[in-house]
């Protein structure tokens, strides 16, 4: 099967797709059918809703449902964030769509903005990709001056504006709420709705989150029409493609386009060069730092957001990171709890408390320190963060979870060696 | 001039009798003291003269020395009489007690006895219900809970044991067929009644442990519920007296039990007040015994042992004796 | 006549029971004394053994006591009483300390409260005099030249509060937080 | 009304309660850290997670941040919820500092309380402890964050709740730090609340530092006497000192906290630190004499002045620091043996302000702190609360928080802890702003719908009031308060003219015809000052008449009951000099006063924390303090003694009442009276009401149904023209030290405001002077001395002069003074 | 401290955004461009021209990682410790650079060049190990590339002294 290419189509080597380039390939059509041609916004949302086009952000919301809850009367301004700030060990993917094709993002803007009447619109960015937001804020310019952007886009009497919001770089950031506060130049806390961000966000008024590669799919839907971009999946539940970067002990690690549902087994060995020489395929995290691994019996798993939650995982962002045999799960498990205990943004307990004290005790398992009753320790935690305010720290132990799971006779063989045997200092 | 000679004899041996018996009770005090010891495998006194001997004195300065309290809600006048009472009593008990055989100085016989009643026993049980009068007024008259507590207790006991006692002394003056205790001695001349009428002896024996307030029918003083009942608020000198009539009373006690029971002063080869001294001394050493070995009664059981098993037998008692006497022909 | 057999049985019992008492207490009475003649001969108490208080110090020859106020509050008999203070450095300790021996049941509740192990009680247990205010002792009567029991304890090296030189530096404790620094 | 189910218990709850406080409600306490009451839930804490077995919520959650709905079923012991509590207490402890005995927060601290309760007792963690430098916060607040569990509580306080913002979360992660950008003291007057706040350690009191353990406090229920409000407090005393005062929680007053004045201001009552400066003991003629020998002196003394002169030449003083028992007893006792008095107030003015104020209030108008809070629209009228009356700011914010509108109506440069527009107008204008704000926001229907006395007020009123004086538009603030529904005039009694309380009344009540529910609050001089106003008939005779009666010679008695004329007369001259013509000074205190330091007799009084006392707040509460301890020279900080005594030293005190019912000489006053119950009841009929047989009151209010005399128009007076080149002095309060009792606590001596002459910044450019300088102003008996401090935000054609410390204010003829330009010289 | 210039150059981006505190990071990155790091008189001006207090600002310095509060030296040497990174090998790229430039981990090199600081997962896990120095990202490297790059970095400098 050829590979179906959406949000991908203009990627050139180095450089981004051109205002002209992206008009070329379809570009700003839909804009020009909806926004200028003053389409119901409803119908906007009822297109999107029927693709099944689910947030790409991590949760896998459907997108036409977070716009819908935005109430008919709720006060004006009202304002559409999209959340560049991907943070999770692995991902990339929103960086490589940004350098590809920033104006399909743009018009994914507008038209989202204009499914729920937005006034302005964030463009939230971490900064380690500073490039990108250079290049957004360009191709922002670009599109203003060519009327898609602004005070009465087309003509429309609709007017929209987007500026881009630099962050200063935390995890916790990519959040939606705590986005919104960071926004507002509040301490990026999560908050625990309700009120939901769509009935109060930024400023109290009605906001939505949306990222950034969710934006990128709305004009595509648009022009094409719901039932194409459902067609374009292999899975029946799937709808789309999705953006897969796949990092680690592959040949060729990168982002490349797929269809919903590829399953593992074809993305790594037919599209990103399969295990350098040398490697073979021990456990790959399938969609970023904050999900459970999967291992070799799970090699042949499509990849999508149903048939991964059936064998209790997730797709997360699809960041796929692989590692081989001569990697050291433990200590694995030790470098992503050091970073989710690190970028914890200390609201609640478990999370605060909690990470470092699981952090901890995989240090000192790896470290031959460890002790047999560590492991129901670790068990139990991992039980317990559950409770804590956000997504975060239930995020941090999905690893551990699977790592009890799947490794258990890898962890028990570092506390009978007393020291790690893959000799592999993890670093602290 | 018989007159005066028996006058000189009586004075004589009431001096005699009582200073004997007070110096037996002030011993008898550290008797029982290094005899408790000994039962708890230690020492007892020993500190004061060799082996403890003067203790008895220490112990009679320091009660003399200490202070004289009387509480201020008490009736004076009763609380300072009521150990005097207690104290006197078994003294004049002993007025009646023969204490040995005839003494013949001169051609003259001098009976032994300071004098020989007729109706001795009676006069003997009757006084020795009268010692319950200090405790009662003692108890009552110190206006102090505990004390009336225990003094209510002293009562209801003597009352319950007192019957016991008199009528397990029925069958003694059956057989002697006398009231005065010389007669009673006299009686036992072949067999002492100890052997005649043995649940008689047992029922006075438990009788008079209780007449005494001695363990295990201590309840009248039980220091742990009453902390000292009757004489809880008494200290020096008249508590003083409260403690040597309790020894002196055990000494009378022991003196009656051998009158009664053990053929008093008679006794193969030795003088016959030896005789009386040794079988006095039994009783007493017995109750410390009694004392080292048993627990308090509980207040029910005091009751259940005096009505329903002491009464009971002592009256079963007199009617088999009665009928063997009568069998017998005696 | 099964009954009246066993009321017999029942008074055997009794008599024999009472019997057997009698012949235990008989028996001891030969016993040799087992009673140690105190004064004379005086034997070597167990280090626990609860006797008169003092208050030690710490290794480094530092008060040991807070004024924490905890012995004060489980005294049984309220014996006693103190007044905190604080030293220049904020290092706590008692203004002054007093213990009413007279009131003291040595019950060592005290010695337990302690936390900082300040407060012990000695095998000294030969604690007599003449007038009752002799047994008020003040810190200067309690406070001992020595670690007592628990030599090598020092509160101040686990507290977490620093009293002198910076934080982070007691046992098991990490350096200070720096909070600006620039590190994730 | 949902109904839900709690550990097998049914209850029904009002909409929106948390399920943690319905469990409350049955009696079930479900652990909690970050949750409190008064700032509602956060669920960063995690330690009330409960198990939901039934309803829209299932598994383990958190129950500060559910609110109770029908059908759920709760249980607080499910194994699992209870696991998870302990394990939440492990990681809270896994940095907790091993320093409960060094720490003045043990045995008061919900942490221990809670660790304990878990279950939790031994370290499992097998790393390191992470522990923090700490700042310096003040002289109220000691800093330890090594304790911190991280529950944000002081944060969400002190910038949500106070909005001050100077103390917050710093850092991420665990190395999360609450504390200041610089080390310094804490901007918030009310900080102490810290304190109370914090469930653990971080935060502790540095009056009371190392002194004394909860449990061996003498606790009771007090009242704050330090401003009119009556906030209501927790008194602590041990060793015969008061060692601190803590917060009472009091719904309509002051809700859970309490202001640093009156939680640190404490120390007078303990003589301060040294124990010296209260006078302990009785003297005649400054020589010490018992209380007996005191007692016959002013006693016999007084009948030979009344028998030589008359009972008038005899005149009692009170002041508004007096209970309400003490008043009660004044007033009898001037009444029954003829002298003359009480007079309440130093200055006349004030009296009459405190009085009209006091006549208007009634239950339909007068709000609680508690009801300010739900305001819509405040209207802050001659008032500088922050410095006036604290925690009335604090209620005034919560409005505020709930986006009222507020109004400040005041020369002062005021500052308040919230957003507020501010009308700098100089006293003669208040009116006239007040007037023409309440005037524009009744609509032309509305007029029509008011009875003819309330139109012809609403009439009568000042139509404009200029933007150009006050640069903001009172239109486009009159239309804020015409959409209003909950509107609040908050009304001073200091700077203000004589008729504004009425006229603040009168707006009200208009306001409430015209269909609001409009409130009004008075801001009091002091303590006691609404009973006093009560107790006094309107011909009562003002304190600058009695002074010129002993300079004539008819008065030849003074008793000083509480009162220390010294403190408040401005001419400091002239009253030296007449009270040295009296023959007898009787001055009964508990503080040095300058009078007790010059009078014939004094008696030592007993303070707040002494003796059981009433006091009466501006909203009309009677509220009863209790004893906390009997008094006497404190043991605190000295070797006690070893001798045994049957007396207690500095023992001698007793309510001011009982020594003035006892040097009356009149004993039938107790006794034909029977009870002092009966006595306030009988001088004060207001008190009737409340149930004179069940003294002491406690929270009753004592203002009638409906005041008499409303609506009295307004004197449209022409506008005064601006006398050439010159001020209006103003004498005002500040915050810590101008106030009575706290003037005398060292506890408070740190903390300060370095006195200042406030005066516009135009105004000073005008008069050549700079912010900084120190400026003399030329008075008619002396000059002062002062630094001056310019603003933008007060009237022009006004000065503010502190009363404090630190000024040397009381050379002026008058309580008021004008200043022509040309007497402020830069020195 | 900071320049009138700049500050007006701050103003005018306040004055743009809904509310001025919106900007809070943008002000701070770009007092970093020009003054490195944010010392307590750049916090404390900076919190004045946004209106708010200099702890409510520092409570979002302290927060972010990209902002500063302690001296740095003219390039921050950001190596990416997050799990692709880490198994690529971000250890011996810390080592080599500390030894390579001089400058400890953690901390700033002597002649106030180089600061060395780990970071979080800076989104370049396709070209790890990846480095961040001054927001430009530096992937797949080696020693040879550490080399070039801190060598050009060095050079510029002296060219361009910061202020």
């Amino acid at each position: 099967m050829a590979q179906p290419l959406v949000l991908f189509k203009n990627r050139h080597p180095n450089r981004a797709a051109t205002l002209d380039e992206y008009k070329q390939s379809g570009g700003y059509e839909a804009l020009q059918k909806f926004v200028g041609g003053k389409v119901d916004p409803g119908e906007v949302i009822r297109l999107v809703d029927e693709s099944g086009l689910r947030g790409r952000g991590g949760a896998g919301f459907p997108a036409g449902k977070k716009w819908e809850a935005v109430p008919k009367d709720a006060p004006f301004p009202r304002y559409l964030v999209a959340n560049a700030d991907e943070m999770e060990p692995g991902t990339f993917k929103d960086r490589i769509l940004l350098h590809t094709d920033p104006h399909c993002i743009i018009e994914g803007m507008i038209l989202a903005a204009y499914a729920f009447s937005a006034t302005k619109g964030f463009f939230f960015v971490r900064p380690s990709y500073d490039s990108s937001a250079v290049i957004m804020e360009r191709e922002l310019e670009v599109a203003r001056g060519a009327g898609f952007l602004g005070k009465n886009i087309l003509g429309s009497g609709y007017s929209f504006d987007i500026v881009v919001h630099r962050s200063g770089g935390r995890y916790i950031c990519g959040e939606a709420t705590a986005l919104l506060n960071a926004i507002m130049g509040k301490r990026p806390n999560p908050i625990k709705p309700p009120p939901y961000p769509t009935e109060k966000g930024l400023w109290d008024r009605p906001t939505v989150v949306n990222n950034v590669e969710t934006l990128a799919c709305v004009p595509h839907i648009l022009r094409n029409g719901p039932q194409w971009f459902k067609d374009l999946a292999i899975t029946p539940k799937g709808a789309g493609t999705k953006l897969f970067c796949v990092s680690g002990k592959v040949n060729s690690p990168g982002a490349e386009e797929l269809p919903m549902g590829t399953p593992l087994r074809e993305i790594i060995e037919k599209h990103f060069g399969g295990m350098i020489p040398g490697s073979e395929f021990k456990a790959c995290l399938p969609g970023g730092a904050s999900t459970r691994f999967l291992t070799r019996d799970h090699y042949d798993v499509p990849m999508d957001f149903e048939d991964l939650k059936a064998i209790g995982n997730r797709l997360g962002t699809a960041a796929i990171m692989i590692f081989d045999q001569k990697t050291c799960m433990v200590a694995t498990a030790h470098n992503l709890m050091r970073f989710f205990a690190r970028e914890s943004c200390g609201w609640c307990t478990p999370c605060r408390e909690g990470l470092p004290y699981m952090r901890e005790l995989l240090w000192l398992i790896e470290n031959g320190e460890g002790k047999e009753e560590y492991i129901d320790t670790l068990r139990s935690m991992c039980k317990q963060v559950w409770n804590s305010y956000c997504a975060l720290a239930p995020g941090a132990a999905e690893p551990v979870i699977s790592l009890l799971d799947f490794f258990e006779d890898e962890v028990r063989e570092h506390i009978r060696l007393k020291g790690c045997p893959f000799h592999a200092k993890a670093g602290n | 001039m018989w007159w005066i000679l028996g006058l000189v004899l009586l004075i004589m041996k009431l001096i005699i009798v009582i200073s004997v018996l007070f110096g037996f009770a002030a011993y008898m005090v550290l008797v029982e003291r290094k005899l408790l010891g000994r039962f708890q495998i230690r020492y007892g006194p020993n500190r004061v003269g060799p082996f403890g001997l003067l203790q008895p004195l220490a112990d009679g300065i320091k009660l003399i020395i200490k202070e004289d309290f009387v509480p201020r809600t008490a009736d004076r006048l009763v609380f300072l009489t009521a150990p005097a009472v207690v104290a006197a009593v078994p003294l004049v008990i002993t007025a009646v007690i023969p204490f040995s055989d005839d003494l013949t100085i001169g051609g003259t016989r001098i009976p032994m006895v300071i004098t020989d009643l007729n109706i001795g026993m009676l006069f003997v049980l009757a006084l020795a219900s009268l010692a319950v009068y200090g405790i009662a007024l003692g108890g009552w008259a110190s206006n102090s809970k505990y004390s009336l507590l225990g003094a209510i207790r002293g009562s209801a006991q003597l009352i319950s044991y007192e019957l016991s006692m008199g009528l397990s002394l029925v069958p003694v003056v059956m057989l002697a067929g006398s009231f005065s205790l010389v007669d009673i001695v006299n009686a036992q001349e072949r067999l002492p009644f100890i052997l005649v009428q043995p649940v008689s002896f047992v029922i006075f024996l438990i009788s008079a442990m209780a007449e005494s307030n001695r363990i295990p029918f201590d309840l009248p003083e039980s220091e742990n519920e009453l902390i000292g009942g009757f004489h809880t608020e008494y200290s020096g000198m008249r508590f003083g007296l409260f403690f040597v009539g309790e020894y002196v009373s055990m000494i009378v006690l022991g003196a009656l039990t051998a009158v009664f029971f053990l053929g008093g002063w008679r006794g193969p080869i030795l003088p016959s007040l030896f005789w009386f001294l040794l079988k006095t001394m039994l009783i007493p050493l017995f109750f410390i015994w009694t004392r080292a070995t048993l627990p308090r009664l509980r207040y029910d059981q005091l009751m259940h042992l005096g009505w329903k098993f002491l009464l009971p037998v002592a009256l079963v008692n007199i009617v088999v004796t009665g009928g063997v006497m009568l069998f017998m022909g005696w | 006549m099964a009954k009246e057999k066993s009321v017999l049985r029942d008074l055997l019992d009794d008599v024999m029971g009472l019997a057997d008492s009698y012949a235990v207490t008989l028996k001891h009475l030969f016993r040799k004394p087992i009673t140690e003649q105190y004064p004379d001969f005086k034997r070597l108490l167990p280090a626990r053994s609860r006797g008169r208080i003092i208050l030690t110090r710490d290794p480094e020859g530092e008060e040991r006591c807070v004024a924490c106020y905890l012995c004060s509050a489980v005294c049984p008999t309220d014996c006693i009483s103190i007044e905190g203070a604080e030293r220049k450095d904020g290092r706590r300790y008692p203004l002054w300390f007093r213990i009413n021996f007279a009131r003291c049941i040595y019950c060592g509740m005290c010695e337990e409260a302690c936390p900082t192990l300040a407060i012990q009680l000695t095998p000294d247990f030969e604690f007599s005099k003449y007038g009752v205010l002799d047994f008020l002792y003040e810190k200067e009567d309690l406070l001992v030249d020595h670690q007592g029991k628990n030599a090598d304890y020092d509160y101040y090296r686990h507290a977490g509060v620093s009293v002198e030189g910076d934080k982070g530096e007691h046992i098991n404790e990490k350096p200070p937080v720096d909070v600006k620094s620039n590190l994730p | 009304m949902p109904r839900l189910v709690i550990d097998d218990l049914e209850i029904e709850v009002p909409k929106g309660t948390k399920v943690i406080d319905a469990a409350e409600r049955l009696g079930i306490m479900i652990p909690r850290f970050c949750y409190h009451e008064a700032l509602g839930a956060v669920g960063a804490c995690r330690m009330c997670a409960v198990k939901f077995i039934q309803g829209p919520f299932k598994g383990i959650q958190m129950s500060c941040m559910i609110d109770a709905q029908d059908g759920m079923i709760v249980s607080t012991t499910d194994q699992e919820a209870v696991d998870f509590r302990k394990r939440v207490i492990e990681w809270l402890m896994i940095n907790h500092p091993h320093d409960c005995p060094v720490c003045d927060e043990g045995g008061q601290c919900l942490l221990q309380d809670e660790t304990v309760s878990s279950g939790h007792a031994r370290r499992r963690y097998p790393g390191k402890k992470r522990t923090y430098r700490n700042q310096y916060l003040g002289p109220f607040i000691a800093h330890e964050m090594n304790r911190c569990i991280h529950c944000y509580r002081c944060s969400r306080y002190y910038q949500e709740f106070s909005g001050y913002r100077d103390l917050g979360p710093l850092q991420i992660g665990n190395r999360l730090y609450f504390g200041r950008f610089k080390e310094g003291r804490l901007e918030s007057p009310y900080s102490g609340n810290l304190v109370d706040i914090c469930p653990t350690g971080v935060y502790t009191d540095i009056p009371a530092r190392y002194k004394v353990r909860r449990w061996d406090l003498q606790r009771s229920p007090s009242v704050c006497i330090h401003c009119a409000l009556g906030c209501n407090t927790i008194g602590n005393a041990h060793y015969r000192a008061v060692m601190r005062v803590e917060a009472r929680m009091n719904p309509y007053v002051n809700g859970y906290f309490l202001c640093d004045e009156g939680r640190f201001g404490f120390s007078y009552t303990n003589g301060g630190a040294d124990h010296a400066q209260r006078p302990w003991t009785s003297k005649i003629g400054g020589a010490d004499v018992t209380v007996e020998a005191a007692l016959a002196e002013s006693s016999s003394k007084l009948s030979e002045i009344a028998a030589v002169y008359g009972p008038e030449a005899i005149v009692a003083l009170g002041s508004a620091r007096n209970s309400l028992e003490t008043q009660s007893m004044l007033s009898r006792l001037c009444r029954r043996k003829g002298w003359l008095g009480p007079v309440w107030f130093t200055d006349t003015a004030v009296y009459r302000k405190v009085r009209s104020a006091v006549e208007r209030l009634d239950s339909g108008i007068a709000v609680s702190m508690r009801e300010i809070e739900f305001a819509d629209f405040v209207i802050i009228a001659g008032a500088d609360l922050l410095n006036e009356a604290p925690m009335a700011a604090i209620a005034v914010r919560q409005a505020s928080r709930k986006n009222a509108q507020i109004v400040v109506i005041d020369p002062r440069p005021i500052s308040l802890p919230f957003e507020f527009r501010h009308v700098p107008a100089v006293p003669g204008q208040i009116e006239r702003c007040l007037g023409s704000l309440v005037k524009g926001s009744i609509s032309k229907e509305e007029l029509k719908g008011l009875d003819s006395a309330a139109k012809g007020f609403c009439k009568a009123l000042p139509a404009k009031f200029g933007d150009k004086e006050s640069g903001i538009s009172i239109p486009e603030l009159a239309d804020q308060l015409m959409a209003s529904r909950r509107p609040v005039i908050v009304c001073g009694t200091g700077i203000v003219s004589e008729s504004t309380p009425a006229l603040a009344a009168d707006c009200a009540q208009l306001l409430r015809e015209s269909g609001k529910k409009a409130g009004l609050f008075y801001i009091l001089p002091g303590a006691s000052s609404f009973s006093s106003a009560l107790l006094s008939g309107p011909d009562a005779k003002g304190f600058a008449e009695i002074l010129s009666e002993i300079e004539q010679g008819s008065i030849k008695a003074l008793i000083a009951a509480e009162s220390d004329p010294f403190r408040d007369f401005p001419d400091r001259e002239r009253l030296d000099k007449a009270l040295s013509q009296l023959d007898l000074l009787v001055a009964i205190d508990y503080l040095p006063t300058e009078t007790v330091k010059r009078a014939s007799v004094f008696l030592p009084s007993s303070t707040v924390f002494e003796m059981n006392s009433t006091f009466v707040n501006p909203e009309g509460r009677v509220q009863h303090a209790e004893r906390v301890h009997a008094g006497g020279v404190p043991i605190w900080g000295a070797h006690p003694p070893r001798i045994v005594r049957n007396f207690i030293p500095g023992g001698d005190h007793q309510p001011a009442w009982e020594i003035l019912w006892k040097i009356s000489a009149e004993t039938s006053v107790l006794e034909s009276v029977l009870t002092l119950g009966e006595l306030i009841a009988a001088e004060m009929p207001a008190f009737e009401a409340t149930g004179k047989a069940q003294y002491p009151v406690n929270q009753a209010r004592i203002i009638p149904e409906k005041s008499e005399g409303s609506f009295v128009k307004p004197k449209t007076r022409p506008e005064q023209g601006q006398k050439p080149k010159g001020f209006n002095l103003l004498l005002t309060d500040r915050i810590f030290a101008s106030r009575e009792p706290s003037v005398y606590a060292d506890t408070l001596e740190g903390v300060f405001p370095e006195p200042a002459l406030f005066m516009h910044s135009e105004d000073a450019a005008a008069a050549g002077l700079s912010d900084g300088d120190t400026v003399s102003v030329g008075l008619e008996p002396g000059s002062i001395e002062v630094k001056l401090s310019v603003s933008e935000r007060m009237a022009r054609g006004v000065l503010i002069l502190p009363r404090q410390k630190g000024i040397e204010w009381q050379r002026m003829k008058d309580f008021s003074a004008w200043i022509a330009l040309e007497r402020i010289r830069k020195i | 401290m900071l320049s009138e210039e700049l500050k007006q150059k701050l103003r005018t981006m306040i004055a743009d955004a809904e509310s001025p505190r919106e900007k809070a990071v943008d002000v701070m990155l770009e007092i970093q461009e020009r003054h490195l790091w944010m010392s307590d008189e750049a916090m404390e001006e900076a919190s004045d021209l946004l209106g708010m207090s200099p702890l409510e600002l520092d409570e979002l310095a302290t927060f972010y990682d990209f902002i500063y509060r302690s001296p740095v030296g003219n390039y921050v040497i950001h190596v990416c410790d997050s799990a692709m990174c880490w198994l690529e090998g971000h250890q011996r790229v810390m080592d080599y650079i500390s030894i390579r430039a001089n400058v400890p981990i953690g901390g700033t090199s002597p002649d106030g060049l180089f600061t060395l600081l780990p970071v979080c997962c800076i989104g370049y896990c396709d070209r790890a190990p990846a480095m961040v120095i001054n927001r430009r990202v530096y992937g797949k490297l080696t020693p040879e590339k550490i080399d070039r790059i801190l060598d050009k970095l060095a050079g510029e400098n002296e060219f361009h002294p910061p202020e």
